[in-house]
């Protein structure tokens, strides 16, 4: 791997939130939060809803400022970039979000949506020009016949199509990098996979970087097989290394916890009596997060240095990790191994 | 609503408050025509004198200095607004504003929350009733009646039905507020008869929003009756009593809660028309008085008291609001 | 209700008052104590408008003599309060409420109790004229034992003022003959203000009736039964009723709920009324008053008399008429500072009949206009002689719609003659502003009252509202300069006219010798004036006014010529009989206050029950 | 054995470009205690067919044929007055979006009560109290902080399980479970389906869930169904629906999903769109997008029969069966 | 073009909006080619006043003998006219204010609204009589001025409320991460959204300003113009005595009518804007 794209460096973003009493606190939705991302990779962030990944999605868009710590883009700190450098970030990373009825204006057809970015930005000349040019967006990302699709109004799409349309238009501006957060959560079950395909081919054949943000560790593993996952909690990140190893390997108990809930796919498997290495369910709010680790409170092994400090990202046996204790913690396997054995 | 909340919506309404002490006082000082003028001729007809001597006397009684500047009129006007006083008449030296208002604002009041009341009550029953009953006849009718009211200026409305009901019919008093041969009281009698004199006044405007209402409820209502705790209730075996009482009727009203405010405005805006059409001695008929004799000091006055109120009512809704869905933790 | 022993005899009156708690029981304060002050208030003489009668109200005598004026009041006239009304009373209301009258008087003597000699100043006015200002004057509106306090402080300041020397006094009409310079004026008024709001809160006066009620909508009154013609007052109570307008007004006449209402409507409305119901009755009698536009002589063109005669025989004031007020009489003469109906007795007959005629003619019309240059363009519009064609702008006061319809027809009727003009209707409060401004006004016509005499007819009255009045202002008459060298001149008017029989004088300075004139001089100088004013055509009388009351008698008798009613259906024509004509007249309270009940015309009928 | 059974339904929703057969020809019966799940695609009529077991179908649609029993009642027929009172006591439902289903602005306290006394009007209040707090508590909740709690203040996992209690309020003998944790993370869907597991354990209630994810289904169902466009295509015991499933489509679906375990070059999307039921496809619904489809199937619809212990409808089991026939 | 095609074809649909179109379609036709066919005669005929309609008379004639159909004709052009104004003064106004709070927010938006709920909370009608004396309406344009003086914090905030809702919303947050300009985000982001929000509200205001303007002429506060429907109402019920005469009930009910049915067909007409100008609510 070569030299990063983004760099995050300490990271923290704070909303103002209310408390139980609506009273007005800061809720620091990223802690102190860095991450490197790499040319043409694929990253995939997953953590439980409201633990930050959505909005570290949109720091690394440049939607959010960080409040505090640095986010470098090409190695420059994207705060304070002009003109063209400017440009070129924005340009250089898009986005793609989780509703894709959303994310098209209702009023305007699938046509004049793409269009305006490539007109914008000069990156065609002519209407003859543009119209040849959104054709082959629409053929990229699998809408063909085009013509069938591309005078359409959004509602007139399924969510699937839909989504392909905004994989064109994000391709559209040639970026280096798309953060792509839930794209596949409000699609049909039997059409998932052909959008995570697609996000893998346009990954190796244009080289663009996915950021893929999901509360779906299947997801997860499929799109990222050779690639990095990073699990968040409450706006940190609590483990990063390769796919496959934290998959077989998980460091952190959080998790550890979060892999032995998914439920796997037969029930050999999946009725297999296990307890989850987990205290509570509940996850505390953001307004007022635990001190320390934050998961201490729900963690089995967690001591009184647990309450106390904060958990640095460190080395572990592979990537890196947040936890005192991830040498002492059990090392954590899949039921995988005995359920394939005997079948 | 936390304390916190409430003290700072209170603080934005009394700045709206003193916008609007700001932007009547503007207003009033902006009106042409004068009160001397219309006055004076007047008062030469009444007592048998030549115009150039009634504009002396008139200029002499008038309690208004026009050679005043506007700023030093404006201290003065805002140090006697702190004291609660709204000012003296400019043409009637021994009245205040804050009389006046006293003695009108019962009779608007009385008018207008019985009218608010009514219309509200009956279009949120209709509202409801068009909302499960989409195909029965009560739907097109009720449709069809508020486009037409909506299309009629209450004026309008109120000239029609004073031709009809007081001039043709004579089953009601063309004006008035109460028999005058009655001693105001807490007897029935009078009582009565105050309600007998407001009951075009109020038809007037019960019969100008009862459609709105119903059209609002009955939007809604359907709104309400797509939701799925509906459909959960049904399931959950409960009569449909219950359901339209506690679920529909609860829930859609919410969002009609704020509009009180805004219907109670339109109402002591448009009593100048009304009230005047009636001879009703309500603020509409004394703001309308006081325009004919272009005295600025109850114009505005009066102004900033129904200015008042709009916020008040708005303050009042909100908190309302606030009350009854659980759901509003008033943001900003 | 009336289930109780004695029934009440109650007459039912259309008024208005301000309503409470605009209200209050000073006669002076704004509004008054509205039409309640017909039943509440009196003078010691009471003028009747249009015919000029006095009857004695107060007053057992009063002696109009060449220096003075002896009064002699009725021994039985009390306040309502009990307090008997004396001479002091009448002194108290001169001293606070120096009306017009007191320009001639010297001094107020009290003889006794009931009985006082006014003085006049020398020079001695006609007397006719001191008769008509005296009668115009409500004496009993000032209790001296409620308002002492502002009679005596009013009082003592006039005693600080210096006096007016004779010839001063011809032109400058001091109160008593006094210099009341700006600071007395002052303290005068201050002095004024404090009585307005002293009160009463019921008004207090010295009539038949006094008020006991008041709401929004009625007032109610009751008889007091120690006046001093209480036998002859026929009703218990009186009720007026205020039906803020006048469709509501004609509801309550036709259902019975009203008596008597004031006023004639449009034809339609009188003819549709009358035959729905046989109780009622509608009089009509002639108004002092005409309504008729002024022209602005600050305008280009309006400047010009033979102009102004063109416009004036371009309108067809019959159309005019049958709009504005159908029972209206249409003058041939034009604008003439009398009363039209009333120029007969007030001018020389042969002047009279020398009077320019500006019956409808548009052939004259157009003759005139080419014979002053202009001409008429393919598309039937004049051109002035320099080739423009017009855009007129006639103003008028849009709360009035009885004036607002005839100019509505005058500028339909200007523009279809070729010279195109606009209503503007415009609200009172800045008409008059606009139509008078001192840069020469806004609009080339006004339209307003014109010919007017309210309070008597007697011409001076309304003469000088041609020329000094409001009227004056309209019509932009030339004056001098507010700078002009000589102080005596400033803003007064320039304005030398010379008269049929040749006789150039200052208008400004005969008029104020008018009411020092006797009968034969003042008639040959309103015989030249009126002349002149009809000559120069300042303006143009439509028509005078007929007005009228409506009457229901469905519980009242006693109605002027009762036995001709149905005979008209309840439709009375205007009567040609002089005798009748007062009779109608007097049934109007605003010209005739309550004659007719103190005369014990009205009566209850039998078996009455309302109420 | 089956508490539950519905025979031939079929519900139908009229709409301006058609009718649409949102439920065809269903049959199928609920062995009882036990959890029998029903899996498909978003819009395959899963939840509508849920709905006719207690006579509720939303408007505009109805029950267009066929039966529907329930401990011995048979549905349809119920007078309205006893469908209200059928309606919870026997069969109860925790639904999609528990969010929705709770009055907004009644507190959940009172929202228990209210329901039932509508129920059982002649129950102390102290009673009901009683019964709400106990109930509370076995889905693990602090009564003393969600009774008097309006909904929006409580998380999702926790109203999923008031819900829950919610729905075992008036003691029914089935719970259908609509998607119960769709919005919900992993560790609160563990959560919910160990207090539902526990719940199908101690009472015996017998429970239908609805889910569009198989892996769920694998954790908690004894009975697996499967739903194509409005139709049950195979139903069966859980573990040979994933050992030996029958039909192409819970084959495909099967591997349509990823998952922590499989290998993931074995995983393959189902071609094609999802079908639009207003242009059902003749025959076999599934034809245009099944690799075996034959010329039977775009003509013929499949019966639904059993094949080796479990149902199927497809015609690639139609020899076999006759084969069967003949060698039984 | 085919977008004017599509919206008169869902408005045809539409029964109600299509007999709204038509009503609204006369109108027009009244306001424009009207006063060309019926030429206004005013000369006073007072023989044949009050007269009832008749094929020479369409609606009688008034108390002085003139023809009531023509007045109505001729004061359509005016009362329409200013309507129409006050709605655009109103929506250019209301709406730009409206756009700038949403889109931009903070400050600029806590003082905008605070001016707008300020003049909400002070009613217009007193205030239009105050204007109405102040500003001397002298024609259509200085009526419209002051109907809409009053009519733009409503629509304001309104929109406002539209545009923080569409600002929040994804394909807006898009717009700032491909880097479009804030004109593209304004003209073609926004506009197509709320514009069948603001055309209905269009006709909204132009109702009010209507039945504003007739209100200031009952009220005799504007220049008097004989065949405006408020003064010819004020006529009529004032002075004629059409309430008194049998005859007149034609006169008093011909204004009233007209603008009774003029609102109708606005009214009508809406209801189907929405669908007509949003793609999405099509089929
Ligand atoms: N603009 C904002 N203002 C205030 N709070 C915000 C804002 N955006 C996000 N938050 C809060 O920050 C927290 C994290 O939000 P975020 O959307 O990043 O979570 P997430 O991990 O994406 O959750 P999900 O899986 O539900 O999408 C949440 O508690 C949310 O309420
Ligand atoms: N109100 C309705 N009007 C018309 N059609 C409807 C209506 N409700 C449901 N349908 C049709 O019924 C079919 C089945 O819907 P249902 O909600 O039962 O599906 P589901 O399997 O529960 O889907 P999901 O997983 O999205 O909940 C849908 O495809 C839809 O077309
Ligand atoms: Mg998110
Ligand atoms: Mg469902």
């Amino acid at each position: 791997m070569t030299k990063p794209i983004m760099q995050l460096e300490n990271v923290t973003v704070s909303f103002e939130g209310r408390d139980g009493g609506g009273k007005k606190v800061q809720m620091d939705v990223l802690q102190e939060l860095s991450l490197d991302i790499f040319s043409g990779e694929i990253l995939a962030i997953v953590g439980e809803s409201g633990c930050g990944k959505s909005t570290l999605g949109k720091v690394l868009a440049g939607l959010h400022r960080p409040a505090e710590g640095t986010y470098r883009y090409e190695g420059q700190d994207s705060v304070v970039l002009k003109g063209k450098e400017k440009k070129a970030f924005r340009l250089g990373v898009q986005l793609i979000q989780q509703d894709s009825y959303a994310a098209l204006n209702p009023s305007r057809t699938i046509f004049q949506s793409l269009k305006a970015p490539l007109v914008a930005h000069r990156l065609t000349r002519g209407a003859k020009q543009t119209r040849k040019r959104v054709t082959e967006l629409l053929e990229t990302v699998g809408l063909t016949p085009v013509e069938q699709f591309v005078d359409k109004f959004p509602h007139q799409l399924s969510g699937g199509q839909r989504q392909r349309v905004l994989m064109a238009r994000a391709i559209s501006l040639n970026p280096r990098v798309i953060i792509a957060d839930e794209p596949v959560s409000m699609v049909d079950v039997s059409l998932r996979l052909s959008i995570l395909n697609l996000m893998s081919r346009l990954n190796k054949e244009l080289g663009i970087a996915f950021i893929y943000i999901t509360h779906d560790l299947a997801t997860a593993r499929f799109i990222a097989q050779k690639g990095r996952l990073a699990v968040m909690y409450l706006g940190r990140i609590v483990e990063l290394s390769e796919v496959g190893l934290m998959m077989n390997q998980a460091q952190h108990p959080y998790m550890q916890a979060l892999l032995s809930a998914v439920p796997l796919p037969h029930p050999k498997m999946a009725k297999l009596k296990k307890q989850l290495p987990i205290k509570g369910y509940e996850v505390p709010k953001l307004t007022s997060s635990p001190t320390g680790c934050h998961f201490h409170p729900r963690c089995p092994y967690a001591t009184e240095e647990c309450e106390r400090e904060t958990p640095q990202l460190r080395e572990g046996k592979h990537g890196v990790v947040a936890c005192h204790h991830a040498e002492r913690i059990p090392v954590w396997t899949l039921p995988h191994s005995s359920a394939s054995s005997s079948s | 609503m936390s304390k916190r909340v409430f003290l700072k919506r209170l603080a934005s309404a009394g700045i709206t408050l003193v916008l609007a002490v700001i932007l009547t006082f503007i207003l009033l000082r902006l009106t042409p025509g004068s009160a001397i003028d219309q006055w004076a001729r007047n008062y030469a007809n009444q007592y048998n004198i030549t115009l150039d001597e009634a504009y002396i006397r008139v200029a002499a009684m008038i309690n208004y200095d026009p050679n005043e500047p506007i700023i030093s009129q404006f201290f003065r006007y805002v140090s006697s607004l702190v004291q609660g006083d709204l000012g003296k008449s400019m043409v009637h030296q021994a009245l205040s504003v804050n009389d006046i208002i006293a003695s009108a604002l019962p009779w608007t009041l009385f008018v207008s929350s019985i009218a608010l009341a009514v219309s509200f009550v009956i279009g949120i029953f209709l509202g409801v009733m068009m909302a499960y009953n989409r195909k029965s006849w009560l739907d097109p009718i009720v449709s069809v009646y508020s486009v037409v009211t909506n299309a009629v200026p209450d004026f309008i409305l109120a000239i029609l039905l004073l031709i009809v009901f007081s001039f043709s019919l004579g089953w009601f008093p063309v004006n008035g507020a109460y028999n005058f041969r009655l001693t105001p009281g807490l007897n029935l009698e009078f009582v009565g008869s105050v309600f007998y004199y407001a009951t075009l006044p109020i038809l007037t405007y019960v019969l100008t929003m009862i459609g709105q209402w119903a059209l609002m409820m009955k939007g809604s209502a359907v709104g309400v009756l797509g939701e799925d705790y509906i459909e959960a209730a049904k399931v959950r075996g409960l009569r449909e009593k219950t359901i339209r009482k506690n679920y529909v009727q609860k829930n859609a009203i919410i969002p009609l809660v704020t509009q009180l405010a805004v219907f109670l405005g339109a109402m002591l805006g448009g009593a100048i028309l009304v009230e005047n059409l009636f001879q009703y001695p309500g603020i509409g008929y004394y703001m309308g008085e006081a325009t004919r004799q272009r005295d600025y000091i109850v114009m505005q006055g009066i102004l900033l008291f129904i200015a008042v109120s709009m916020i008040v009512a708005n303050f009042i809704a909100d908190l309302l609001y606030s009350k009854l869905d659980p759901r509003i933790k008033i943001e900003e | 209700e009336s289930t109780t022993a004695e029934k009440k005899s109650i007459y039912r009156v259309e008024g208005e008052w301000p309503r409470p708690p605009l209200f209050q029981g000073n006669y002076f304060a704004n509004g008054g104590v509205g039409t309640a002050a017909y039943f509440v208030f009196e003078g010691l003489v009471q003028n009747v408008r249009m015919v000029d009668d006095q009857y004695l109200r107060l007053a057992e005598t009063v002696t109009y003599l060449d220096d003075r004026i002896e009064i002699k009041i009725k021994e039985d006239a009390n306040w309502q309060d009990g307090t008997p009304f004396t001479s002091k009373d009448v002194w108290a209301y001169y001293m606070l409420n120096r009306t017009e009258a007191t320009d001639f008087y010297k001094e107020i003597e009290l003889i006794d109790d009931k009985t006082l000699t006014i003085h006049l100043l020398d020079p001695y006015p006609n007397k006719e004229v001191i008769r008509f200002l005296f009668g115009a004057d409500l004496h009993g509106t000032v209790p001296y034992h409620l308002h002492s306090e502002y009679v005596d402080r009013a009082a003592e300041l006039l005693e600080t003022a210096s006096t007016y020397s004779i010839d001063e006094q011809k032109i400058k009409k001091g109160k008593f003959g006094l210099n009341i310079d700006e600071d007395l004026d002052g303290e005068l008024n201050e002095n004024w203000n404090y009585f307005l709001k002293s009160g009463p809160d019921m008004p207090m006066g010295t009539g038949p009736y006094a008020v006991s009620r008041v709401t929004s909508s009625d007032m109610l009154l009751e008889k007091q039964e120690d006046y001093y013609r209480a036998d002859d007052i026929a009703f218990d109570q009186i009720t007026i009723k205020n039906p803020g307008d006048g469709a509501a007004g004609y509801a309550l006449i036709r259902s019975g709920q009203l008596n008597q209402f004031d006023g004639t409507p449009a034809r339609d409305i009188l003819e549709s009324l009358v035959s729905m119901n046989d109780d009622i009755v509608h009089y009509k009698y002639p108004d002092p008053a005409s309504i008729g536009m002024f022209f602005n002589q600050s305008m280009e063109h309006f400047d010009q008399k033979e102009f102004r005669q063109a416009i004036s025989y371009a309108i067809d004031r019959e159309k005019v008429r049958e709009v504005g007020n159908n029972y209206g009489q249409v003058p041939t003469t034009s604008i003439t500072g009398v009363v039209p109906s009333q120029l007969v007795n007030w001018i020389d007959e042969g002047i009279y009949d020398e009077l320019t005629d500006y019956t409808y003619n548009l052939g004259q019309a157009e003759e005139i206009l080419y014979e002053l240059g202009w001409e008429r363009n393919a598309q039937g519009v004049w051109e002035d002689p320099d080739g423009h064609t017009q855009d007129y702008v006639i103003g008028v006061n849009s709360g009035s719609l009885n004036m607002v319809m005839p100019a509505q027809i005058v500028a339909e009727q200007l523009t279809e003659f070729g010279l195109p003009t606009r209503l503007l209707a415009v609200d009172g409060t800045i008409f008059y502003k606009n139509a008078e401004n001192e840069e020469g006004g806004l609009y080339h016509m006004s339209v307003d009252y014109i010919d007017t005499a309210w309070g008597f007819t007697y011409p001076w009255h309304s003469i000088r509202d041609v020329f000094w009045g409001g009227q004056s202002r309209m019509m932009h008459l030339p004056r001098y300069a507010s700078d002009h060298e000589d102080f005596s001149k400033r803003g007064k008017l320039d304005l030398q006219l010379t008269s049929h029989d040749g006789i150039t004088f200052d208008v400004e300075e005969i008029l104020h010798h008018i009411p020092y004139m006797d009968k034969e001089e003042y008639t040959a100088w309103f015989s030249r004036l009126a002349w002149l004013i009809n000559e120069n055509a300042y303006g143009l009388n439509f028509y005078q006014n007929t007005t009228g009351t409506w009457m229901n008698r469905s519980n009242i008798s006693g109605l002027p010529y009762e036995d001709e009613i149905d005979q008209y259906g309840g439709d009375m024509p205007l009567m040609e009989d002089e005798a009748k004509m007062r009779e109608a007249l007097e049934t109007n309270l605003f010209f005739a206050g309550i004659i007719p009940f103190l005369e014990g015309r009205y009566q209850p009928k039998e078996g009455d029950d309302s109420e | 054995m089956s508490i539950a059974a519905f025979e031939n339904v079929s519900v139908q929703f009229p709409t301006k470009l058609g009718v649409v057969t949102a439920v065809r020809n269903v049959s199928l019966s609920l062995p009882k205690g036990k959890i029998t799940a029903i899996v498909g695609e978003s819009g395959s009529g899963k939840s509508t067919l849920a709905s006719t077991l207690l006579n509720h179908v939303i408007s505009p649609g109805k029950i267009a044929k066929g039966r529907i029993q329930v401990a011995g009642k048979d549905v349809l027929k119920l007078t309205k007055q006893e469908l209200r009172t059928y309606r919870w006591s026997e069969v109860a439902m925790v639904f999609q979006a528990a969010q929705n289903a709770l009055n907004p602005v009644v507190k959940i306290e009172d929202q228990f009560i209210e329901t039932y006394k509508e129920h059982r009007p002649r129950t102390e209040k102290d009673v009901i109290k009683k019964k709400t707090i106990e109930l509370l508590q076995y889905v693990n909740l602090d009564p003393e902080r969600v009774m008097g709690a309006y909904p929006h203040e409580l998380s999702g996992g926790m109203k999923q399980r008031v819900m829950i209690a919610f729905s075992l309020l008036l003691d029914p003998k089935v719970l259908v479970l609509d998607e119960p944790t769709t919005a919900l993370d992993v560790i609160t869907q563990d959560y919910i389906f160990s207090i539902l597991e526990r719940i199908n354990k101690d009472m015996g209630i017998t429970m239908l869930l609805l889910s569009h994810d198989i892996s769920i289904v694998a954790r908690a169902a004894d009975y697996m169904g499967v739903m194509y466009a409005g139709e049950i295509v195979e139903f069966g015991e859980i573990y040979s629906m994933f050992d030996r499933p029958k039909h192409p489509y819970t084959k495909m679906l099967i591997k349509a999903v990823p998952s922590l375990i499989h290998d993931l070059n074995e995983i393959k999307p189902i071609p094609g769109t999802s079908p639009n039921l207003l242009k059902r496809p003749s025959g076999c619904a599934f034809h245009p997008r099944c690799p075996f489809a034959m010329d039977s199937c775009t003509s013929q619809v499949p019966e639904f029969r059993s094949v080796h212990g479990q149902q199927v409808a497809c015609h690639l089991y139609d020899q076999e069966l006759n084969h069967e026939v003949v060698g039984g | 073009m085919q977008a004017v095609v599509d919206f008169f074809r869902v408005i045809v649909r539409n029964r109600r909006s299509f007999i709204g179109l038509i009503i609204c379609l006369f109108f027009i036709l009244m306001a424009t080619v009207g006063p060309m066919l019926f030429p206004l005669d005013m000369s006073v005929d007072y023989e044949n006043r009050y007269e009832q309609p008749s094929f020479k008379h369409w609606l009688g004639t008034d108390y002085g003998g003139r023809d009531v159909w023509t007045q109505v004709v001729h004061g359509s052009q005016e009362v329409l006219l200013i309507g129409l104004l006050a709605g655009v003064i109103t929506l250019v106004f209301g709406a730009s204010l409206g756009i700038v709070s949403g889109l931009i927010g903070g400050k600029v938006d806590t003082f905008i609204m605070m001016i707008t709920n300020l003049f909400l909370t002070i009613p217009s009608l007193p205030v239009f009589i105050i204007l109405a004396a102040f500003l001397s309406i002298q024609d259509p344009i200085s009526f419209a001025l002051v109907l809409s003086a009053w009519s733009w914090p409503g629509l304001t905030r309104a929109v406002r409320s539209q545009v923080i809702s569409l600002k929040e919303r994804e394909f807006m947050v898009i717009c700032k991460v491909m880097d479009l300009s804030l004109y593209h985000i304004v003209v073609r982001e926004i506009m197509p959204n709320i514009s069948s929000f603001l055309a209905i509200n269009y006709i909204l205001i132009m109702r009010g300003a209507i039945v504003g303007s007739v209100a200031i002429m009952m009220l005799g506060l504007a220049p008097y113009s004989p065949t405006n429907w408020g003064q010819m109402l004020n006529i009529a019920i004032t002075e004629t005595g059409g309430i008194f005469n049998p005859n007149g009930y034609i006169y008093i009910l011909s204004p009233i009518a007209c603008l009774a049915l003029f609102q109708l067909g606005t009214i009508f007409f809406a209801n189907g804007l929405d669908e007509a100008m949003n793609p999405r609510l099509r089929k």
